[in-house]
């Protein structure tokens, strides 16, 4: 049960990191002072008032970004283990981790020949 | 039958949280909240995961879909526009669905979860040995020539499919 | 702080007739709160300390009003900020918006619970602490983006949009950069990997991915160069545009805490920690003093590429990261366990008696840095070479638009 | 610790939301969403049952690990999907994409 008393520990700062950073909005709300109107509320664009929605059409390239990120994240549960068990790998096992960066490399030479990862 | 301890009380915080952010993502009108909602429950799924003794899983479960599955599907929510206009949330076989649902978890439970059919050894409360096989054995293991070593190098080749795939499908063909 | 002392009090409390569960949990509430709100004390004065490096760069004096040299400025402020009035603005969605910018403190908070102060002191060495800093960090990029979507408001949304498309790309190199550690060491525990370089700090061995580590968590902060997130003279003020009073204090507080965080991690990944001469004696002194004094190297060093590098354009910025930094980490990843395991194949690596020998390291240490130089030397040259064509392109345009308008002037 | 079927409750739970979810909703997204609650109940069974069965091997994880891959995959795939319906149809509401209807 080790394991879990060390991720108490965790559990335990996860709620106090909560706390600690809330502690001066909740003071903030006793000491600041109330004063609002419908023109101090208004949503700041530069100072011309708002047209439309707020949800503006956004550029594919960021969903681009965000796809390739995504496996390279991926990855990443595969290659933190691998370089965690790097001492007891044998010749075989350490080059199967290699050829599985290689692969990775596929992804960003194809991306970048591509051009998907050009910012338009 | 479950006594009343530190530890069941934060199983209890994190089902709640899984299962509470789960419905939220369903009933949710505007589907930014049900992306939050979504990355809220598996968030829980994640605390579920260190109860469970799987810290890496945990981890993992975090830096996946709270930081990449999560902020994917923001942006693609972002970039169909025009989707809180929609009125009806379910269609028009969403009772159908719930009965569904609800019998799926009948049968899951009665057939699965409480051994009527004989034990399924699900009421067992100990677990069978507190000897936890490491991150570094998993390391091994996905690249063991006897385990592994197949799928993991599939994977990749999946993954890169995927993407590959994904940027033909989702790229703007005019340009 | 005193871990050793903290778990004395358990023994204490259980001796003076406490149940061991409740004791138990009230040592670890007071290693949480110690461990916690070292940051945040020691933030304030960064802050201070910021502010006075900034000015001394552009000539001024900064801020010298409040306390001796100006100490206690940013206490005025906090209590400046938390009495300010706090504007909600219309249509936003009141919890998210509140959330977020402790969700951005937050994140930065938890990277210190694994953080190593000395061989004894830790928060929690958790076994996969290297992945929690990764995945404790990555939540930064959701509060961003429920900052922006929450304010309602265009700027903010695009500005987060931005943010977080930087955010996410700089962690792959960040990423690629920290496995290099992880390899070295076997072991994603922070405490493991500072003990894993008592014979060779890890930034002599593989230089180009402490770099790489570097600049990423500077681009993961988003200060300069890579301060697209507010560049005020392009999208008004970023994600953060809405916010005001305690809630945007919130935000830069946890900045420039992730600053001094980057600092740590690069003193505890490349420069050995805690590590220094004499620190088996005396631990409780000298190991957070030596893990400070290598950090606060970072830390200036960051303040310095603040206060001097002009900022670069959100393509620029894309295409280094993309183009530069991300291919690069791969292949320093790959050619560093390529070489390390030649090492051992050919003997050159230290055994494991004497792996903590400065002088048995020295082989292995020039075979990797030989690697880390090819590759440096590579890349600068693409550089340099870029660098002239794209110069050549442009000056043939420049060049051209002269002769167009000397023809037309004919 | 909690008996075994404490986390088979849970996991079935999340199934079965998830499965609402996929028939019931009219948008892609939310039924993509729905798809990953399903599949996060699947890995909550998978690391339950090695947790309880046999904690000393890999298995478990392992095919944890390798679901979450699968997962993320089907994101990426399936979102690009729906983004690129969306440009075409200007609709992400999935009964009125029926192109392949005869």
């Amino acid at each position: 049960m080790n394991v879990l008393n060390e991720w108490a520990f965790v559990g335990v700062f996860f709620a106090l990191s909560w706390a600690l950073p809330a502690l001066p909005i909740v003071a903030a709300v006793f000491f600041s002072p109330k004063k609002a109107n419908a023109i101090k509320l208004q949503t700041y664009e530069c100072g011309v008032e708002t047209v439309g929605d707020t949800w503006v059409q956004f550029k594919v390239q960021y969903y681009l970004y965000g796809l390739v990120f995504l496996v390279f994240d991926v990855e990443m549960i595969f290659l933190f283990p691998w370089a965690m068990a790097y001492e007891r790998l044998d010749t075989f096992q350490f080059f199967a981790g290699i050829v599985f960066i290689i692969l990775l490399l596929d992804v960003l030479v194809y991306a970048v020949k591509k051009n998907v990862l050009e910012w338009s | 039958m479950v006594e009343l301890n530190a530890h069941t009380v934060v199983f209890a915080i994190f089902s709640i949280i899984t299962l509470g952010g789960a419905v939220g993502v369903v009933w949710n009108r505007n589907l930014v909240s049900s992306s939050y909602w979504l990355i809220f429950s598996l968030f829980g799924v994640a605390g579920l995961f260190v109860l469970l003794s799987a810290p890496f899983l945990a981890a993992v479960q975090v830096l996946v879909y709270i930081g990449a599955v999560g902020i994917l599907i923001t942006f693609s929510v972002m970039l169909t526009r025009g989707m809180t206009q929609i009125k009806d949330v379910f269609n028009r076989q969403s009772a159908a669905s719930g009965v569904v649902a609800v019998l799926l978890f009948v049968v899951l439970l009665v057939g699965v979860v409480l051994p009527v059919w004989g034990p399924s050894g699900a009421l067992s409360s100990a677990p069978a040995s507190d000897v936890v096989a490491t991150t570094a054995e998993l390391g091994v293991a996905l690249v063991d020539g006897s385990q592994y070593v197949l799928p993991f190098e599939l994977v990749s080749l999946l993954l890169t499919a995927a993407l590959l795939g994904a940027i033909v499908i989702a790229r703007d063909q005019d340009k | 702080m005193d871990v050793c002392s903290i778990n004395n009090i358990a023994r204490c409390l259980v001796n003076s007739g406490f149940d061991p569960a409740l004791a138990q949990f009230i040592t670890i509430l007071l290693g949480v709160v110690v461990v916690a709100s070292f940051p945040l004390v020691v933030v304030i004065f960064l802050i201070w300390v910021e502010r006075k490096f900034a000015a001394r760069i552009q000539d001024r004096i900064g801020p010298n009003r409040v306390g001796p040299y100006g100490l206690l400025q940013t206490v005025a402020d906090a209590i400046k900020l938390i009495a300010k009035e706090d504007i909600t603005p219309a249509g936003a969605d009141r919890l998210v918006y509140n959330a977020a910018p402790i969700m951005a403190v937050m994140s930065v908070l938890l990277i210190w619970a694994v953080i190593p102060f000395s061989p004894i002191h830790v928060g929690v060495d958790l076994e996969i602490g290297a992945l929690y800093f990764v995945a404790v960090a990555s939540i930064a990029t959701l509060a961003i983006m429920l900052a922006g979507w929450s304010s309602n408001n265009k700027y903010a949304l695009l500005g987060a949009f931005r943010v977080v498309a930087q955010l996410v790309s700089y962690e792959v190199p960040l990423v690629f950069a920290l496995l290099v550690p992880i390899l070295f060491a076997s072991s994603m525990s922070m405490q493991d990997i500072v003990h894993a370089q008592s014979g060779m700090w890890f930034f002599f061995m593989a230089p180009v991915a402490g770099l790489i580590f570097f600049i990423s968590s500077q681009a993961e902060t988003g200060r300069a160069p890579f301060d697209l997130l507010e560049a005020e003279s392009e999208i008004v003020a970023g994600f953060n545009i809405e916010y005001s009073g305690m809630k945007f204090g919130l935000f830069f507080a946890g900045e420039f805490m992730h600053v001094l965080t980057n600092g740590v991690l690069m003193a505890v990944l490349f420069f050995g920690g805690w590590l220094g001469p004499l620190v088996e004696q005396a631990p409780i002194i000298l190991g957070p003093l030596y893990l400070f004094a290598k950090s606060t190297f970072w830390y200036l060093l960051s303040l310095l590429i603040r206060n001097t590098v002009p900022r670069v354009r959100i393509d620029q910025l894309m295409d280094f990261n993309w183009k530069f930094l991300v291919p690069l980490s791969i292949v320093n990843f790959v050619v560093i366990a390529v070489l390390l395991r030649l090492c051992e194949a050919l003997g050159i690596a230290p055994a494991a008696a004497n792996a903590n020998d400065f002088v048995a390291n020295i082989p292995q240490t020039l075979v990797l840095l030989l690697g880390n130089a090819a590759i440096a030397a590579y890349v600068l040259n693409r550089l340099r070479r870029a660098g002239r064509e794209q110069r050549l392109a442009e000056a043939g345009r420049t060049l051209a638009a002269v002769g167009e308008k000397a023809a037309v002037a004919h | 610790m909690v008996p075994l079927w404490m986390f088979l409750l849970v996991a079935a739970a999340l199934f079965c939301i998830g499965t609402f979810a996929v028939l019931s909703r009219r948008n892609a997204i939310a039924i993509l969403m729905g798809v990953e609650l399903m599949l996060n109940a699947v890995n909550i069974n998978l690391v339950a049952f090695w947790r309880y069965g046999t904690p000393e091997t890999m298995m478990g994880q392992a095919f944890t690990a390798f679901v979450m891959v699968v997962a993320a995959a089907e994101a990426a795939v399936g979102l690009a999907i729906i983004i690129a319906v969306y440009r075409s149809r200007k609709s992400v509401v999935v009964e009125e994409v029926d192109l392949m209807r005869g």
